[in-house]
């Protein structure tokens, strides 16, 4: 059963550059749509799980843009490796932030504005850092099409590494929800008292999840600025920050298939009304999109998790009537 | 495990299927031409993007309305407006929908810069004609095949900046003294800055001070206090728009007493969006346009005399490049259809009936600041030339050239 | 050059001071929320961003100047606040920090994009205006409207104390503070209590925009960057008293000023939101306080 | 030997003295109740031992080895397994999942966790509770599935904070037999804090008696109880809330 459901998944995730007909604007638009729930299915490590309310995506984001951008320009070093270095540059600054951090006790709204703080902060570092950023924007050479250093001039290539990479975060996130650090994770959430008298080390079990979500965050940056070509400190972007957790709040915190399907589904619906109401009146698809979240929270607080785990585990069941 | 599988699968049989397949197009039947515009509509710069829409719908009606492109059968310019709210990112975003959904001949863009080399990613590969409205001068110093840039570049504005500092002083039997640099960190601020360096270099003058500040800064207090402890005789400003809002007014409010204030690059300090915001704070404010709102050619008169009646406002800077962009892409229209009939639309095409032209009268060159539009073969207009603009009594006036100017620059600021 | 620098120092300092002065009216709206009402409001930022638009709006459009905004802005803030607390709050006064993080989030996201589509961005600042000029004591300068602004926040924060302690209703709020429930034995309507302390708290909120845009500029991102900057005064001050936000405010104020007139005004945030995490780690709570 | 050791542990809350001078010792396989009236510092003192507060002064030793100051995931990795006052359940959980975090602290293995959290669900007769989420249960339900956990992770010593609080008497019975049967099966050492007195005298070996932070009477239950200084604590306490 759960073979063939994900099977289907990824026949439907290759397909989806077919249904829109190989058009390189929609790819585009799609691969964004992907590469932005592959962070929201990354932080149910910290936020779902961990109970974190972490608003450091931007942050770590960012970070695997720059440090993949840099390498690329500077040395042109394959995008490939620059994705690793990133991802390790961003798990080292999520253990320089979070170690202080959780063993400080920092928790709630604490927590969540210094995770903030934190993107706002490596924006103007590296805003003033002229040796690897600075205030002008930097362009990554050109390729018509070169896998190896992992640029092309055609989305697809960057439809298909994002989708994989959902898939593979995806994985590793439900494989992780059943291992005992999931468990672990899920109890500190519940309540840290008890989980810590249960011989839960809740400051290490944190800061793992702090930092695969960040190592996570860090690719899809890197993979953002060889699409676009060029990298710049305002892709330090606190809005992926704050978009990241509502659509995982809004998906449920920690159900495995709410997040991703309400990130896409609501993503696809911004660009929708962008694409078709963003000339009318500018900024009002934003509008409507903050409408419908904030509904959602009021009425659903729990998200609409545990709407599409029910609708999830019905329908098999139907088809085997 | 199957999720992997499938997908690189799906890597390889699709690459290897968009390598063979070859992507042709059928040549239009050309009834329209489709004009993409690029331009910041909300966000930081929102102020110019909406001047130069409001300019290319204007000047796109009256295209159409006199029959269009006569040598390609009367065709009507359509015009495609994207957002790309002032972000990099963004124009990319918007670029790659006119390219790939609504297929534009042509796009114009993107105002700002930094956003425009972005947008060349996208273009140069589909052999997409850009004529860039931003100014900063390596857009047409890096190879790229398929972009002009009609209004002068950003180096022309920094240097005429100082021409006009220096020749004022001049007229006053004064030497600059003590010149200060202020500008924002963005791509555009520093190659406009630049411009004013190498212009006062050559001139043996140095600056006492290179003061940058951030495009969001909100509070200019500490700005201003470090251009008075240099102690300028002029400063040179290199200005967005909200940005020249808020100095203009921390000027006037803190008091800071400078003889000259010369603003470059025509995005802030003297147009009228600037001069609304800043109210009083704007007088004697000036800065270099690429474009004269009071250029005394017949047909300049009439088109901002029609600006003015539908918006309500002086066109400057954002309106003015847009003007002359599009007539002068009309003339290009017009030579490609007589020339090439086949495709008349094709990027390299229009590059070579664009590059052809070499127009002294008619509606462009009647818009232009020098009256004369040739292009080098990097896409420059060979005679590109920059203005300046003075606020006084609260309305932008002409003062430089100084063979052309409606008023004398008041000098010393009172 | 050592008296230049003198100089320069006095005048950051100043500049320093009257900053702080404005930063605590806004971070007082936050205070109050948090500590009387225990209500995490993660949009508070966005209120402040919000006033300070509604200030340029009155400011063009009804007052040439900003500073005859707050004549609007407090009683429409309040009324803001009102609606706000039987919209929103009231259902998640005893949701856990969570919850509370998560809508408010969501209003946040909800603010932030309405000022998108009525302003389109763009940043916007009032006209200039008569109030907007200078005076020097010697070498110093000393803006009117800043110094104006400072001294209406301190006004204002001195009514505040003397409501906080003399009347009743001001009891029971710091009661409610140290605790809810033995104020609703007390006999005090804590939804009445809640209601108005969220009116009060975007009243300030509503001061603050005005007082704010005497001298700025707003953005859609201004929000994200006071509401910041709020959090951060009310966690070194922690939630104990009016002297407390002040005394932070000040700090963070001299904290801005010095980072963006003798350092780099781009290293401004680097400064004020670096101290925010560091007085997160080293003074859990507060200097003046529980938090 | 000794399970626990105290040593001279004081602690003071701003001007409040919570603990002073506490010296107390627990044997191995001993049941020890610690009894006072409310506000005598016997959470502060279960705090203590596991590692949630620091004293400001003395030692805890557990099983001969020195303990102050290590955090309370260590303590539990040391042996010590508690429960809370106030119960503090895995809402989002189910039971069976809240036992196996318990399990896994010794069991690295799942199949090995999963068999040590039925044991000892099954123990506690929760077993048929295991695929209830923590929300549905009551209030007695969570006492035990808080005592499953606890006995899931294998503890040589069990802290249990008024296990038997707002039980019936039916119920309070079923607990005693129960800890009894973990104490005698089990082999752990108990401390229990308790103002039941009939679960205390009933089960405890030994009982302490806390009061103003201070420790005023040990002994048996009978001596205890026949204490007149602990009656008139009791009095007092009583009297005085």
């Amino acid at each position: 059963m759960k073979t063939y459901s994900a099977l289907g998944a990824a026949i439907a995730l290759a397909a989806v550059p077919f249904l829109v007909g190989l058009n390189e604007y929609y790819l585009f638009l799609v691969t964004l749509i992907l590469l932005y729930t592959t962070i929201v299915v990354a932080w149910q490590l910290i936020g779902g799980y961990g109970g974190q309310l972490d608003l450091g995506a931007g942050a770590y984001h960012g970070l695997g843009a720059v440090v993949t951008g840099f390498l690329m320009v500077n040395y042109g070093v394959s995008g490939w490796v620059g994705l690793l270095v990133s991802g390790a540059a961003a798990a080292g600054v999520a253990f320089l932030i979070g170690y202080p951090s959780f063993r400080l006790g920092l928790k709630e709204v604490w927590y969540a504005l210094s995770s903030l703080a934190l993107v706002l902060i490596l924006q103007k570092i590296f805003l003033l850092w002229t040796d690897v950023a600075g205030p002008l924007e930097r362009y990554i050479p050109y390729a018509e099409f070169d896998p190896v250093f992992m640029r092309a001039g055609t989305k697809i290539f960057y439809y298909y590494i994002t989708a994989a990479l959902l898939a593979s975060t995806f994985l590793i996130v439900s494989r992780i929800r059943r291992s005992k650090t999931g468990l672990y994770l899920i109890s500190i959430r519940e309540n840290e008292e008890a989980a810590e008298m249960l011989g839960v080390d809740v400051r290490r079990y944190k800061l793992q999840a702090l930092m695969i979500y960040s190592f996570i965050a860090a690719v899809t940056g890197g993979i953002y600025a060889s699409m676009v070509g060029f990298y710049h400190p305002t892709l330090f972007d606190s809005w992926i920050s704050i978009q990241t957790a509502t659509l995982a709040i809004v998906g449920g915190l920690g159900h495995l298939l709410g997040p991703p399907i309400v990130s896409i589904i609501l993503l696809t619906v911004q660009e929708y009304l962008r694409i078709t109401l963003g000339a009318v009146i500018i900024g009002l698809h934003q509008v409507i999109f903050g409408i419908i979240l904030v509904v959602i929270i009021m009425f659903k607080p729990d998200g609409l998790g545990p709407l599409i785990d029910s609708l999830a585990r019905r329908f098999p069941a139907s088809v085997r009537r | 495990m199957v999720v992997a599988v499938v997908v690189i699968a799906a890597v390889v049989g699709i690459s290897v299927f968009t390598r063979v397949l070859p992507l042709s197009q059928p040549t239009p039947q050309v009834s329209e031409i489709r004009v993409g515009l690029v331009e910041p509509l909300s966000g930081t710069y929102a102020v110019f993007g909406n001047e130069a829409r409001m300019a290319a719908e204007l000047v796109i009606e009256e295209i159409n309305s006199k029959g269009g492109i006569a040598s390609l059968g009367g065709a009507k310019l359509k015009l495609f407006v994207e957002d790309s709210k002032s972000t990099a990112d963004g124009a990319r975003l918007a670029a790659e929908k006119l390219v790939n959904v609504d297929k534009v001949h042509v796009i114009i863009g993107a105002f700002i810069s930094s956003h425009t080399l972005t947008m060349l990613d996208v273009t140069e590969p589909k052999k997409v004609v850009v004529m860039a409205d931003a100014l900063v001068d390596y857009l047409t110093a890096r190879g790229f095949k398929y972009i002009v840039r009609l209004p002068p570049k950003a180096s022309v504005h920094g240097a005429t900046a100082v021409d006009f500092a220096v020749g004022v002083f001049q007229q006053n039997g004064m030497k600059i003294q003590r010149p200060v640099i202020v500008h924002f960190d963005g791509l555009f601020g520093e190659v406009t800055a630049d411009g004013v360096y190498t212009r006062l270099r050559d001139l043996g003058i140095r600056p006492v001070d290179r003061i940058k500040y951030p495009t969001d800064i909100t509070d200019m207090a500490p700005i201003i206090e470090r251009i008075r402890q240099a102690n300028p005789d002029v400063v040179f400003v290199v200005p967005y728009y909200a940005d020249s809002v808020l100095f203009a007014k921390a000027v006037a409010s803190l008091g800071l007493k400078v003889p000259l204030i010369v603003g470059a690059g025509g995005t802030g300090l003297a147009d009228p969006d600037s001069i609304k915001a800043s109210g009083e704070a704007a007088e004697y404010m000036i800065n270099t346009y690429s474009y004269d709102p009071f250029l005394p050619t017949n047909y300049n008169k009439q088109l901002v005399q029609a600006f003015q009646n539908r918006y309500g406002k002086l066109p400057t800077e954002a309106a003015g490049i847009v003007f002359y962009t599009l007539w002068t892409l009309k003339e290009a229209l017009e030579v490609s259809g007589k020339n090439y009939p086949d495709d008349p639309l094709s990027g390299d095409n229009l590059m070579k009936a664009l590059m052809s032209l070499d127009i002294t009268s008619g509606p462009a060159a009647e818009t232009y600041p020098s009256g004369h539009i040739k292009l080098a073969p990097n896409g420059d207009n060979l005679y590109a030339q920059a203005v300046a603009l003075q606020v006084q009594g609260g309305k932008p006036v002409l003062v430089y050239p100084f063979d052309k100017a409606q008023a004398k620059p008041v000098f010393p600021r009172p | 050059m050592g008296a230049d620098f003198g100089v320069q120092l006095l005048q950051t300092i100043l500049f320093g001071v009257m900053l702080g002065g404005v930063y605590a009216l806004a971070a007082m709206g936050l205070a109050l929320l948090f500590g009387v009402a225990n209500l995490v409001n993660f949009a508070h930022g966005e209120y402040i961003m919000l006033a300070m638009y509604m200030a340029f709006v009155f400011s063009v459009t009804i007052f040439q100047d900003p500073v005859l905004t707050p004549l609007f802005n407090i009683p429409l803030f309040f009324a803001i606040g009102v609606i706000t607390y039987l919209g929103i709050f009231k259902r998640l006064i005893k949701a856990p920090p969570l919850s509370q993080i998560a809508a408010t989030v969501g209003v946040l996201v909800l603010l932030r994009n309405l000022a998108l589509a009525i302003w389109a961005a763009e940043p916007k600042a009032p006209p200039y205006t008569v109030f907007a000029t200078s005076f020097s004591i010697g070498p110093i300068i000393v803006p009117l409207d800043k110094l104006l602004a400072m001294a209406v926040s301190f006004v204002t924060l001195f009514l505040l104390n003397l409501f906080l302690e003399r009347t009743r209703l001001g009891v029971a709020m710091r009661a409610s503070a140290d605790d809810v429930e033995a104020v609703s034995l007390m006999g005090v309507d804590t939804n009445r209590l809640f209601l108005l302390t969220t009116g009060i708290s975007l009243a300030l909120v509503g001061l603050s925009g005005s007082l704010i845009m005497t001298y700025q500029a707003v953005t859609p991102t201004s929000g994200l960057l006071f509401g910041l900057l709020t959090w951060a005064i009310v966690a070194l001050a922690g939630l104990g008293t009016v002297k407390g936000i002040l005394i932070a405010s000040i700090i963070f104020g001299l904290a801005d000023s010095l980072a963006s007139g003798l350092w780099d005004p781009r290293g401004r945030e680097i400064v004020l939101y670096g101290l925010f995490i560091l007085i997160l780690w080293v003074r859990p709570k507060g200097l003046f306080g529980r938090r | 030997m000794d399970a626990l050791v105290l040593e001279g542990i004081s602690k003071n809350f701003g001007a409040l003295a919570a603990l002073t001078n506490v010296n107390m010792r627990v044997q191995v396989g001993e049941v020890v109740g610690l009894i006072g009236p409310n506000g005598a510092g016997k959470t502060t003192l279960f705090n203590i031992v596991t590692g949630f507060t620091k004293p400001d002064r003395g030692r805890v030793k557990l099983f001969g080895e020195d303990v102050t100051g290590l955090q309370p995931h260590q303590i539990a990795a040391r042996g010590v397994a508690r429960t809370f006052q106030i119960v503090k359940p895995f809402f989002g959980m189910t039971v069976y999942e809240t036992v196996l975090v318990g399990a896994y602290l010794r069991e690295k293995d799942e199949d090995n966790a999963r068999q040590r959290a039925e044991v000892a669900m099954k123990l506690t007769g929760v077993y048929h509770l295991r695929n209830r989420y923590a929300r549905e249960l009551n209030t007695p339900q969570l006492k035990l599935v808080e005592l499953a956990r606890s006995l899931a992770t294998q503890p040589k010593l069990l802290m249990l904070d008024e296990i038997v609080a707002g039980l019936t008497p039916a119920e309070v019975d079923a607990m005693t037999a129960l800890v009894k049967r973990i104490r005698d099966e089990m082999g752990v050492t108990v401390l229990l804090v308790e103002h039941v007195m009939r679960f205390v005298m009933n089960i405890s070996d030994r009982v302490v008696v806390l009061n103003y932070g201070e420790v005023i009477a040990e002994g048996s239950p009978s001596e205890v109880s026949s204490n007149l200084k602990v009656i008139e604590a009791y009095l007092g306490g009583k009297s005085g809330s």
